[in-house]
């Protein structure tokens, strides 16, 4: 049988989501057979690559990489899941959003304790104006809250998807935080 | 008191005359959404989740303050209906800062569970993000606006049930705000009998009581009906209830 | 004072007007005022004076004579000759008027003003047989513009209070209701409910104690019928209020007067106050058994008190947010009893169908509306103004004939009517017939009769954004769809005109325009998607445009953002 | 002590008009009060003549109509902050309203709005820092005829653009730099042309 080409990535995000993953324990031998994991955090690949079965996101658009990722995974991938709170709802990265950008430099990097670096500006890639849920920039095809979501949770999102299946989680399984 | 029939999702049910609709549809376990209602509180209508639909009505009706008619037939669950609840809901979660990773009352909130049981799992609209308060000047309650979806439960249970009317409600449309007499710190008002009713009564995280962990974070409704029933039987009345 | 006092007061009254041989109405209605009105007021009356004319020439203030833009208006009559109506008029030719048809010492001399003698002055005459002044029909503002709105004796001398004593003398309650219903009048507020109905239901309603309630927080911007009603001409709404009284059986009316209108305020507590002197209203009303007291509430300023729960909540000093209905206020409203509500015009309705009997009043207009309609025509159109127009009239009458058509040669886009709850109709209907039902097919609503004429310097999405903030303001804050709908919807049409939408916000726009509508708790919030539903039904591409494109056609919109999603290789 | 009062004021009889708390403005709502019997619901009426009265609503003054009206305060509190006519601060010496009805929107009142805001560094409904000019919109004065249309210190002015708007607010604040206030009835509403100055204020979200 050919191997579902599978991706997981990470944008504006705590690594939570992918740690959860993780926790699915016995389950990643089963899903190590089913999966051809072509593009994640936790595999050292550089570039998104083409024809991507599916792709979990974790973590909201903050940035422009952020969106450039976004719109990449989009454009090569059939599926694209929105994992966890931080995609799904844009939750902790957008407290900022009650503040400006440059309001929100200024305290943390020029009155904040500590050193004052110089040339972020030209390094760091650009802040958006407000951190967005990865829907408001991309067509999602699934959702999967939680904060982060618990590993029955994700088997429960990703068997549905291996399996062709659209993904319809139980009430319980579906709440976000 | 004469009995009524009606017809629920094409099934034919006998209520009480003067029964509010939402109160048959929970008597017959009809799952109905519902935040600003609250059993023992008058109702208000505000939240618009238990819109029904009536035949030979053009216009959607809210089953909380809708009077069961003999021979009213009622849809409860129509396509539309459901999609309506999901998008007020998603209105709800768009209004203020709910965040419910970081949110006090995780996993005991009515507006999370709602939302959930519904299927809204996600928001299409703009988050609005407005900038507001918390108000933790209180020894035992705080307040966070970023968690108020103003079903002005608090304001009622401190006027109808406490009799303090320490709450009520500012400004209007989306400006609007719960406040403490004069929109004042919680901790020097003077009117709070810091009976706690309304932090009991609050279906969401924007009124909680100081010291307890998120899992200690469930709220009680009972009193209300304890309160009620004796106040109907007069048990706090000299020579009554002895 | 009885039936024939009344008429003794009217001979009086008529007697003392003849006795003099010219008369100068001078409009001192809010427009003209803001344009100068009480300086001219002031320089007639000071020319009247030096000129020693007092027991000749009589200066008067009255109400609105239309066309507002074309103010300060005044109108001459001298005894029987035909009536001058001059507009654009500043106090030195305030004091020319006085001195062309007052001054001349003959008093038989040639009654026809010599405007030719005077080419200053004629400049300023206003031919009144215009379309904007033939095409109109006057019964609600009859008065308006003739008789002086402080005078309790004017008005009864041009047939006022005649129908209340009519009412009480011959009619029965029942018998009122049966005209009022016979006579098709229906709701001049919006909505366009059967007048006569609502009655009967509250005269059927039990209740030890009800009300009657004129609505007169006319909230829409851009519409000003009320408050020139209740300017021009107080009494005849409150005759209309106690014929109500005395229909449905109520001892109290109150009548809620928008809070931006000090002026009607003041003019209808003097009315209430003259009247009660008089025995016209208070207690024996017409030495009958009918006892009627009215009281002025004044608004604070919230446009859903226009809607008539929240009105009553703020009659009771209450925050004014909407209750649901059922219960109608006609079961129950001010303090659980039986409540009628009308519009400041439905009152100002009812004396001539009583007067003149159902079967005249239903003469007039459609075959489902009948009389007339006030309409404040604003905007892109030669003469702005207050006109009163019979059932019927199509648009292009209205906006051409009466109007004066659109200024600068350029061409008519769009008629809004029924304000923030209404819609716009374009050029292709403007031959529909003005009624409720024809404007509701179009999208629009009657409304309470602000009627705005845009040209193509107008941008119809703009234009939705406009009313959609409006309503976001106003929205009262109490369900969530208003509350939180409104804001999403103005956000998505803000959005649009400054170039970040894409496809798919028009639909999320579309589809929540539904939902608020079919959700909301009042009216505000259930007609607040009006205007943004209208023209995305008549200038869809417009909207496309604005998103595909970025081009805003008008050159209204900035259009100056993208959408988030071609930020990445901008 | 220097607080202390002294017997013999203490013993003066007081006028007729005064009122106990010292502020002759108090009678008048007072007069209010007694002419709707202390009803509960004529407090918008009561409101109404405070802020005449006072020009605007303070706390001290919330709490006196909540107290003599047995109101709670959260309610008195809630009625003010609802409805628009009522303001809590203080306003500025000169108040220009310019109009939003949709005959001044269509004919552009909005850039006026644009032209003062940018002028004065507020956004409409603020007052400037020093206290000179209040700035706000309102619904619809009615004027619709006289489009587009707006109030300085109850002053109409008609079809104004943008620059002239500008032009007659400057040359305002210039003849009256003494800072003296025009003439008002009451403080806070002006009654001249029929156009009251805190018609309609609504402040942008």
């Amino acid at each position: 049988m050919k191997k579902i080409k599978f991706a997981t990535a990470w944008l504006g995000g705590c690594s939570g989501c992918h740690m959860s993953f993780l926790d699915l324990d016995e389950k990643l031998i089963d899903l190590a057979d089913k999966i051809e994991l072509v593009y994640s955090p936790i595999a050292d690949v550089k570039e998104f690559p083409a024809d991507v079965d599916v792709t979990l996101v974790e973590g909201a658009v903050a940035n422009m990489d952020n969106l450039e990722l976004a719109q990449q995974i989009r454009a090569r991938s059939r599926l694209v899941v929105s994992f966890g709170d931080c995609a799904v709802t844009g939750n902790v990265p957008t407290l900022r959003n009650k503040l400006g950008v440059d309001d929100l430099l200024t305290a943390v990097y020029h009155e904040g304790p500590g050193r004052h670096p110089t040339g972020g500006d030209t390094v760091m890639p650009k802040l958006l104006p407000k951190v967005l849920p990865l829907h408001q920039v991309i067509k999602v095809d699934a959702f999967l809250p939680g904060c982060p979501p618990d590993a029955d949770r994700i088997w429960a999102a990703v068997s549905a998807l291996l399996a062709g299946e659209p993904v319809v989680l139980e009430p319980e399984m579906r709440t976000f935080g | 008191m004469s009995v009524v029939t009606l017809t629920i999702n094409d099934e034919l049910v006998s209520a009480q005359e003067g029964e509010t609709l939402l109160s048959v549809l929970h008597e017959r376990g009809i799952d109905m959404p519902t935040l600003c209602h609250l059993d023992g509180l008058s109702e208000r209508g505000g939240c618009r989740l238990c819109m029904v639909e009536l035949e030979g009505s053009a216009r959607l009706q809210a089953a909380c303050v809708t009077q069961v008619q003999e021979g009213m037939i009622v849809h409860t669950h129509s396509e539309r209906l459901v999609k309506y609840r999901k998008m007020i809901l998603e209105l709800l979660f768009s209004e203020r800062n709910h965040v419910c990773a970081v949110c006090v009352m995780n996993g005991n909130c009515e507006l999370q569970w709602e939302a959930a049981k519904i299927g809204m799992d996600h928001v299409r609209y703009d988050y609005l993000n407005p900038d507001l308060s918390m108000d933790a000047s209180h020894d035992r309650f705080v307040l966070d606006h970023n968690r108020c979806i103003l079903c002005t439960r608090c304001v009622r249970v401190c006027d109808e049930i406490e009799g303090a009317h320490v709450w009520d409600v500012m400004g209007r449309g989306v400006n609007s705000r719960v406040i403490i007499d004069l929109n004042q710190p919680w901790g020097t008002s003077q009117s709070c009998t810091s009976c706690g009713k309304c932090v009991q009564v609050c279906p969401t995280g924007a009124l909680s009581a100081k010291g307890a962990t998120v899992a200690e974070m469930e709220k009680q409704h009972n009193f209300l009906r304890w309160i009620l029933d004796g106040r109907e039987k007069n048990v706090w009345s000299y020579g009554n209830g002895k | 004072m009885n039936r024939s006092d009344l008429e003794a007061m009217a001979q009086r009254e008529l007697q003392r007007q003849q006795a003099f041989r010219c008369r100068i109405l001078c409009c001192a209605s809010t427009p003209c005022l803001s344009s100068g009105g009480s300086a001219v007021y002031d320089a007639i009356n000071e020319a009247i004076k030096e000129g020693s004319l007092d027991a000749e020439v009589q200066a008067v203030s009255t109400g609105c004579m239309g066309p507002c833009s074309r103010g300060p208006m005044i109108t001459v009559q001298v005894n029987g000759a035909e009536e001058v109506i001059y507009e654009h008029v500043t106090p030195e030719i305030g004091r020319q008027i006085v001195a062309q048809h007052a001054a001349a010492d003959a008093p038989n001399r040639e009654a026809t003003p010599e405007v030719e003698s005077a080419p200053s002055l004629s400049k300023h005459v206003l031919p009144g047989d215009i379309p904007f002044f033939v095409k109109q029909k006057k019964i609600v503002l009859a008065n308006s513009g003739l008789i002086d709105p402080e005078r309790l004796e004017d008005y009864v001398a041009h047939n006022g209070y005649k129908a209340l004593a009519y009412a009480l003398r011959e009619m029965t309650p029942e018998e009122v209701c049966r005209e009022i219903i016979n006579s098709g009048l229906r709701g001049r507020g919006g909505a366009g409910y059967p007048t006569g109905l609502k009655w009967d239901m509250v005269r059927k309603a039990r209740g030890d104690k009800k009300y009657v309630v004129a609505n007169g927080d006319e909230g829409d911007p851009g519409a000003y019928m009320d408050r020139t009603l209740m300017e021009s001409d107080p009494h005849r709404v409150l005759e209309g209020m106690a014929i109500a009284g005395y229909a449905v059986g109520a001892e109290q009316g109150f009548i809620y007067v928008r809070g931006e209108y000090p002026i009607a305020a003041k003019r209808l507590e003097r009315a209430i106050r003259s009247a009660e002197r008089r025995g016209l209203l208070g207690s024996r009303v017409l030495e009958s058994n009918f006892n009627f007291r009215i009281d002025v509430r004044i608004g604070a300023g919230a446009f859903v008190c226009g809607e008539e729960t929240a009105l009553m909540a703020s009659i009771m000093g209450m925050r004014g947010q909407p209750i649901p209905r059922p219960p109608y206020p006609a079961q129950s409203g001010l303090w659980g009893k039986p409540t009628l509500i009308n519009n400041v015009e439905t009152f100002g309705s009812i004396a001539p169908i009583i007067q003149n009997g159902a079967e005249w009043f239903a003469s007039i207009g459609t075959a489902k509306s009948k009389g007339t309609k006030i309409f404040a025509l604003a905007g892109k159109v030669d003469t702005t103004g207050l006109i009163e127009v019979p059932m019927g009239i199509t648009l292009r009458e209205i906006v051409y004939d009466i109007g004066g058509g659109i200024p600068d040669g350029l061409a008519f886009k769009a008629a809004q009517t029924g304000g923030p709850s209404g819609g716009c109709i374009p050029a292709a209907h403007l031959d529909t017939p003005v009624d409720y039902e024809s404007l509701r097919a179009l999208g629009s609503i009657m409304g309470s009769g602000g009627l705005i004429i845009m040209d193509e310097h107008s941008c119809m999405v703009d234009v939705a954004k406009f009313f959609m903030e409006f309503c976001m303001d106003e929205s009262c804050g109490k369900c969530v769809p208003c509350r939180v709908g409104t804001v999403q919807m103005h956000r998505l049409l803000e959005r649009i005109t400054d170039g970040s939408a894409t496809m798919q916000d028009l639909e999320t726009l579309k589809e929540l325009c539904v939902m608020v509508k079919e959700t909301s708790l009042c009216g505000l919030g259930q007609s607040a998607p009006n205007p943004v539903q209208s023209t995305i039904h008549y200038f869809l591409e417009e909207y496309e445009a604005h998103i595909r494109d970025h081009h805003c056609a008008a050159g209204v919109c900035t259009l100056d953002k993208r959408p988030v999603t071609e930020w990445v290789h901008a | 002590m220097s607080v202390k009062t002294s017997p013999q004021s203490r013993a003066r009889p007081r006028a007729a008009t005064e009122h106990p708390s010292g502020d002759p403005r108090f009678s008048l709502i007072d007069r209010t009060l007694k002419r709707f019997s202390f009803q509960q619901d004529a407090l918008i009426e009561v409101l109404h003549t405070a802020q005449e009265a006072f020009g605007f609503l303070s706390d001290d003054l919330l709490i006196y109509v909540a107290h003599q009206l047995k109101l709670p305060l959260s309610w008195v509190y809630g009625v003010a902050t609802f409805y628009h006519f009522f303001t809590l601060t203080p306003q500025g010496q000169h108040n220009c309203i310019v109009c939003m009805g949709t005959a001044c929107y269509v004919k552009r009142a909005a850039e006026i709005v644009a032209a003062l805001q940018q002028e004065y560094q507020i956004t409409a409904g603020e007052t400037t820092a020093d206290g000179r000019l209040s700035v706000s919109t309102a619904r619809c004065l009615g004027s619709c005829g006289l489009a587009p249309v707006l109030v300085l210190d109850g002053e109409v002015l008609a079809r104004e653009t943008p620059e002239s708007a500008l032009e007659r607010v400057r040359q305002h604040l210039a003849e009256h730099a003494g800072g003296a206030k025009p003439e008002t009835n009451g403080a806070g509403v002006r009654e001249r042309n029929g156009i009251e100055s805190n018609g309609g204020i609504h402040e942008p979200i």
